[in-house]
């Protein structure tokens, strides 16, 4: 149909420079990780914390700039955000009742 | 049919406390109940239509009120709150020193009780009353959950994992034992009884290997599993040797496995770092998934006995490794 | 049904164009966190259990393929890409470019789907699929490796399920284009079927270390 | 505002003589017809789980269970919570009453996606079929919780049916979620800003966050369960390695937020009624606007409190435990705002404004209880008991039941045209109340005695309550089969009702009763807060008494 004036003036076209820039940074965040993970020694700890924070990146990457949301109305950002958010809350609750199970009740509270 | 009874006994230290908070709340609901009720009701007539009451005044928004009105309920559930966590934490936390200890397996559709001292019981536990008694639970399929309404307390009764209560009775009597949790089938007919005796008479029972019975066996409420002639320390040192577990592990550490003696209770530090109290369930998981848990120092060489053991031998040998007090002096880790 | 007087391609309830794209937008986006939170569910599981089994999720990992989990990591990402190029070209209003990184992305996400039927193939050889005939050595972590494997299949199969649904829906599309149908001639088709192939994206973004790079 | 509405008499294209083919209902995407195919089918699994009350209510009044076997015993509570919970009450406000009228409050012509819209029925039909089908070759007893691992190792009912059915009607909650927060946000009308909506609306975007948050994390669990169960994959049986508490989590990360999907909509309606019938702004009304978003936030944090006593850790149940306390605040502040709302109006004690004021008290209680459960060391021997069972029956049947009669009964006049009979309406609302107490107040007794929940047997000492219970129950069935037979008698007899019988604010009494296919002649622009009873002008039959004009179609 060809909206009226060639595109909607609320759509923001981003150049496919951006697009390959992009792409090229969740490569290199990629390499980064198989990296990590073949890191000598036992740093479990560090080694998850690296790998969940380059996950994190990547995928902001992508909600950013591949989604657009970076373009977008607070709507979209509030959505967007709303759905980690929960899914953090999820997390913290259930693994907090895992992590706290073999606490003893504290002095005090008897 | 027999009369509407409207109160439940209270024969543990919990359940006079449990219900002193319960009545509150029963105050708090009614005074609520019938405060909100009258003023709709009352509004309802004197503003009906028609009503010539005076409407000056009518408000759309009141912050002061509003605020007032959510604070005080704030408050109230904030009372509510510590008062009932602290009581849940004493009945949820760690049993007294000096308590009584008995082991309960649940399985679909009847309760299992094993005394150290070896008696068994089906569905009936006899405890002394004036002394604490804890409880170490374990389910042998589903979910079963331990209620005696009269004490106040209940606790989920797991597969896979041991559950610890504990509690004080007070008074001497029969009381209902309820299976809570949903477990299928006959899930309301796995009920049973406890009875609650004077120390005397509970020493006397003890003495008679639970034959001597104070109360008679209500028609269809369980019945007696026997005595065994060894008692549950017993029996687990003889299931020890069988197993051959003293292969590895012996009178000191630095045989092939850690020794048990002076573990329970003991802080145990992990291969990767992690300390761990050596309590039931840890006794337990060692056992039956010896390499979940790998002790610092060790290779993790010894066989699971998953699927070889039912929880009462589990059980068994637990008890025998609890019993093994530190003869040799064991270096405890520090957290 | 009683048809009203209504601009092109504009449906009956809404009032103008711009109305009905940020309303399509919005919707999408709202359907996204109803996926997050289907996966989440099974992440948080996930999390659970790698927790309390450590040592036997490491050892069960190390079974993964991680040279193919990396290709299809690449392929992934580098579909990704090609999808924002469609939805590149599909507001510029080029439907030749469009068409062409749409089949560009669609290949791609065949051949993830091949890689995994391969992966599959070999867990499947190795008697790694969870149930009777699962073998893993040593006998020691059987259980938790086996609920690693469950959980690896759980995973990676339901992410799989939505690169199929991507591809089918993307293959629907890519006839409309070539037919030049009316309901694909705005750009928001492609926009929506693009934010749902990038959250597919995500998913394996964490899916990957999740899975496959397990730290010692 | 400039929309014309019809004159009395006239006889005018409305949306239910737009078309009277089956075909046309069946492929139909207007929002109100889809609200009617949701109000039969509703009602239908309403009378299936009715019957399975009663059946649990006759087995009941003798304590040796001897009406049916256990096996059978456990098959129909469990069917009688699924039915109720499921096929429902979480569907029946909003499927209904908002789906009616969301799109009329917001002044559009339609939800935002008609056909998303249309399929979520059909999802329900599916799930709902799935679940009969299931209920017919041998019933599940599992309890409508499904906790493994009986129901993923042990039980040999059509579990798996089952929740193959629950799953797809969560995907026709969805669909109804993203509908109305897209038609919310995008779709009101000019002038409509948010503080200008009617708290139904509030209400209804709450519980669609919550549904949109909520439900994929019960479907993924529960496909889970099948897995288990179908393919062996152990991930919450112990005896495979999986953990079962891990399931309750999950399942209640969504199952308590849906306890307020159940409530919150009711609670939306109680706004609406209570302002029109007391003709005053509702009282407070930013406080009860934000507290719906309030409930739906605080109530992710607290599911929680359905495992003090499962070995949960103590802090986790704390925390748990705290939270729910929290929860609780915004649900006084309605409560009090209601009440506030009545103060000094000037009230017009219709059958709806019954049922409003039943809803007050029976949630008061209800809520109150909660509070015995919320509380660590109460629950604790509460927990699993009929106290439980009360607790929630006096919410969902004493609050959300209520709140939809009086919901159906305010806008039945806007779904119908009809005005429905007004005094046996009055009757009816003190039967229902009258028989729900009898039926559920000596349930608080038998749960603090310690009467366990799922029971077929019962001690011999508690059998008086548990036949008062059951007397109630057949008066409140009694209740409950009254407004099906004199609402439908009203479709033929009811008097026409006039756009705006009630003499109420709000879009949707500005149109036609019953309105026009596409709901609005032209965009309504609105330009006045909701609730302006003082500057508004009775229509004469609200004062005549008969609540409408007489005339005769
Ligand atoms: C619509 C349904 C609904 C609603 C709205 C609620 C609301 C609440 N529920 Fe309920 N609940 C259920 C349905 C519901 N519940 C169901 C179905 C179960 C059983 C599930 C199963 O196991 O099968 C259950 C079980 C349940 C439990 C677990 C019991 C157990 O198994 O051990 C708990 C524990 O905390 C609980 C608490 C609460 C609380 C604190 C609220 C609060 O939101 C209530 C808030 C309201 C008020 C407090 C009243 C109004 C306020 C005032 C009048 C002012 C005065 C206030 C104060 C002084 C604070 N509920
Ligand atoms: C929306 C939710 C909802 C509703 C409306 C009801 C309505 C009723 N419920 Fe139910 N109930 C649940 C949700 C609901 N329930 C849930 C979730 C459970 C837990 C299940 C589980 O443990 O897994 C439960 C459990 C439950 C139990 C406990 C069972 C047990 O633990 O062993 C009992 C016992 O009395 C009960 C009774 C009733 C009664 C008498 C009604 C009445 O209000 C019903 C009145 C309605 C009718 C009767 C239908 C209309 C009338 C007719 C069709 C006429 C013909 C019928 C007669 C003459 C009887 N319910
Ligand atoms: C082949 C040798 C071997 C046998 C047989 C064996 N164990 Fe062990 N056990 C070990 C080793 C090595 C460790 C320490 C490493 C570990 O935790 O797995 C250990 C650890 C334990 C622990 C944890 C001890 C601690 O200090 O934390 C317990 C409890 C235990 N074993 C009980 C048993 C029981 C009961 C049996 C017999 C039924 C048994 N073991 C048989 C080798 C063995
Ligand atoms: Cu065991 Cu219920
Ligand atoms: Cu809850």
């Amino acid at each position: 149909m060809a909206l009226a004036n060639g595109h909607d003036s609320h759509t923001h076209i981003v150049p496919i420079r951006v697009y390959l820039l992009v792409y090229a940074a969740l490569l290199v965040l990629l390499v980064l990780t198989v990296g990590a993970a073949y890191l000598p020694g036992r740093h479990t700890l560090l080694n998850n914390v690296i790998a969940l924070t380059i996950a994190i990146a990547k995928a902001v990457l992508v909600v950013l700039y591949f989604m657009h949301v970076r373009y977008s109305t607070r709507l979209t950002w509030l959505w967007a955000s709303a759905g980690f958010f929960w899914l953090l809350i999820m997390f913290i609750l259930t693994l907090g009742d895992y992590f706290t199970r073999h606490w003893v009740p504290a002095i005090g509270w008897e | 049919m027999k009369g509407v009874q409207l109160l439940p006994e209270q024969a543990s230290t919990f359940a006079s406390q449990v219900d002193l908070l319960f009545w509150f709340l029963v105050a708090v609901t009614v005074f609520f109940t019938v405060l909100i009720g009258a003023l709709v009701v009352y509004f309802a007539l004197r503003y009906r239509r028609g009503s010539t009451a005076s409407r000056a005044g009518a408000k759309e928004t009141d912050l002061r009120l509003e605020i007032s009105w959510s604070l005080i309920p704030l408050t109230i559930g904030l009372i509510v709150f510590v008062w009932a966590a602290k009581l849940y934490a004493s009945a949820y936390g760690p049993p007294p020193e000096n308590a009584l200890e008995i082991f309960v397996i649940g399985k679909q559709w009847m309760w299992h009780v094993q005394h150290p001292n070896g008696i068994r019981e089906n569905n009936e536990l006899h405890i002394p009353a004036g002394r604490p008694v804890k409880l170490t639970m374990i389910s042998q399929d589903v979910i079963h959950s331990f209620f005696v309404p009269a004490f106040r307390i209940k606790r989920d009764v797991l597969p896979g994992k041991y559950n610890v209560v504990w509690f004080t009775a007070t008074k001497p009597g029969k009381y209902h034992l309820f299976c809570a949790e949903y477990c299928g089938t006959q899930h309301s007919r796995m009920i049973g009884w406890v009875y609650v005796l004077e120390p005397a008479d509970y020493e006397k029972w003890l003495a008679s290997g639970g034959e001597a019975r104070p109360y008679a066996t209500a028609s269809g409420a369980g019945t007696m599993a026997g005595v065994s002639t060894a008692s549950l320390k017993e029996a687990g040192e003889k299931l020890y040797t069988q197993l051959r577990c003293n292969a590895c592990h012996g009178a000191t550490d630095g045989q092939r496995g850690p020794t048990h003696y002076g573990l329970f209770g003991k802080k145990v530090k992990m291969r990767d770092g992690t300390v761990v109290t050596a309590d039931e369930e840890y006794i337990r998981e060692s056992i039956l998934r010896p390499l979940a848990k790998v002790v610092d120092g060790y290779e993790p060489i010894m066989p699971s006995y998953e699927g070889l053991l039912n929880e009462e031998r589990v059980l068994q040998l637990v008890a025998y490794i609890k019993s093994l007090e530190s003869s040799t002096k064991v270096a405890e880790v520090k957290p | 049904m009683v048809q009203e007087q209504a601009p092109q391609n504009v449906s009956l309830q809404f009032e103008d164009v711009h109305q009905q794209n940020e309303s399509y937008i919005v919707g999408m986006w709202t359907f996204l966190v109803t996926e997050i939170m289907f996966f989440g569910a099974v992440f948080a599981t996930y999390l659970v259990y790698r927790v309390a089994n450590h040592t036997a999720f490491w050892e069960a990992h190390l079974r993964l393929d991680i040279p193919l989990g990396f290709i299809n990591t690449c392929v992934l990402l580098t579909s990704s890409l090609t999808m924002a190029l469609t939805v590149h070209y599909a507001q510029r209003q080029m439907p030749k470019q469009q068409l062409l990184w749409l089949s560009v992305t669609m290949a791609l996400a065949m051949a993830f789907l091949v890689v995994k039927g391969f992966e599959y193939h070999h867990k499947y050889v190795e008697g790694l699929i969870p149930g009777p005939n699962f073998r893993f050595e040593p006998a020691e972590y059987f259980r938790p490796a086996q609920l690693f494997f469950s959980l690896y299949f759980a995973m990676t199969g339901l992410h799989a399920l939505h690169v199929l649904i991507g591809v089918l829906v993307m293959a629907v599309m890519a006839v409309l284009i070539a037919i030049r149908h009316s309901s694909v001639q705005d750009f928001i088709p492609v926009e929506l079927v693009g934010l749902y192939w990038h959250f597919v994206d995500i998913v394996w973004i964490f899916l990957f270390p999740l899975l496959y790079l397990i730290p010692r | 505002m400039s929309v014309t509405v019809a004159k009395p008499g006239e006889v005018r294209h409305n949306y239910l003589n737009a078309g009277d083919t089956v075909l046309s209902w069946l492929l139909t995407t207007d929002h109100k017809r889809i609200a009617i195919l949701y109000l039969v089918s509703v009602s239908f699994f309403f009378l299936v789980g009715g019957l399975l009350a009663g059946l649990i209510r006759l087995e009941l009044l003798t304590p040796q269970g001897d009406l049916m076997t256990s096996e059978n015993y456990n098959r129909v509570f469990t069917m009688h919570g699924v039915v109720m919970i499921f096929l429902f009450l979480i569907p029946v406000i909003p499927a209904v009453l908002g789906n009616f009228l969301v799109p009329l409050m917001v002044g559009a012509r339609d939800l935002a996606f008609p056909r998303l819209n249309l399929a979520s029925w059909y999802l329900y039909m599916a799930g709902g079929l799935i679940a009969t089908w299931a209920m017919v070759t041998g019933g599940v007893d599992t309890g409508w919780t499904f906790y493994p691992p009986y129901s993923s190792s042990y039980s040999t009912s059509q579990v798996t049916l089952t929740i193959i059915g629950a799953f797809i009607i969560g995907f026709s909650s969805i669909a109804t979620g993203i509908n109305f927060i897209v038609t919310i946000h995008k779709m009101r009308a000019p002038g409509l800003t948010w503080f200008r909506l009617p708290l139904f609306i509030w209400a209804h975007y709450a519980t669609s966050v919550i549904i949109v948050l909520g439900t994929p994390v019960v479907a993924i669990t529960l496909l889970l369960v099948v897995a288990e169960r179908v393919f062996r994959l152990g991930i919450f049986d112990p005896a495979l390695g999986g953990d079962p508490i891990l399931f309750q989590h999950l399942f209640w990360f969504y199952s308590h937020p849906a306890v307020y999907i159940m409530v919150l909509p009711a609670m939306g309606v109680i706004s609406e009624v209570v302002s029109c019938f007391s003709r005053k702004r509702v009282f407070g009304y930013h406080f009860v606007a934000f507290s719906s978003v309030a409930i739906a936030v605080i109530g992710f944090l607290v599911w929680g409190h359905h495992m003090f006593t499962t070995g949960q850790s103590v802090y986790a149940g704390m925390v748990f435990s705290l939270l729910s306390f929290l929860v609780a605040v915004p649900s006084a502040v309605k409560v009090f705002n209601w009440t506030a709302t009545m103060y000094k109006g000037t009230i017009d004690l219709r059958a709806p404004l019954l049922y409003v004021m039943g809803f007050i008290g029976l949630f008061v209680i209800g809520g109150l209880t909660g509070l015995f459960l919320a509380a660590l060391a109460t629950d604790v021997h509460l927990q699993d008991t009929y106290f439980v069972v009360a607790h929630f029956h006096y919410i969902m049947v004493g609050g959300t039941i209520l709140g939809y009669m009086a919901g159906l009964h305010f806008w039945w006049p806007k779904i119908t045209g009809r005005m429905y009979p007004e005094g046996i309406a009055k009757l009816t609302a003190l039967v229902i109340f009258a028989g729900f107490n009898l039926t559920f107040l000596p349930q608080f007794v038998l749960g603090f005695l310690g009467m366990p929940r799922r029971y077929h047997w019962y001690p011999e000492e508690w059998q008086m309550l548990h036949v008062m219970s059951t007397a109630g129950a057949f008066l409140l069935g009694i209740g409950f089969i009254l407004p099906v037979f004199y609402l439908l008698w009203s479709l033929r007899t009811g008097a026409l009702a006039g756009p705006n019988p009630w003499g109420a604010t709000g879009l949707e009494w500005k149109v036609d009763s019953p309105p026009i296919t596409h709901n609005f002649e032209q965009t309504p622009i609105v330009t006045e807060e909701p609730y302006a009873y003082d500057n508004h002008h009775e229509p004469e039959e609200v004062f005549s008494g008969t609540g409408a004009s007489t005339t005769k179609r």
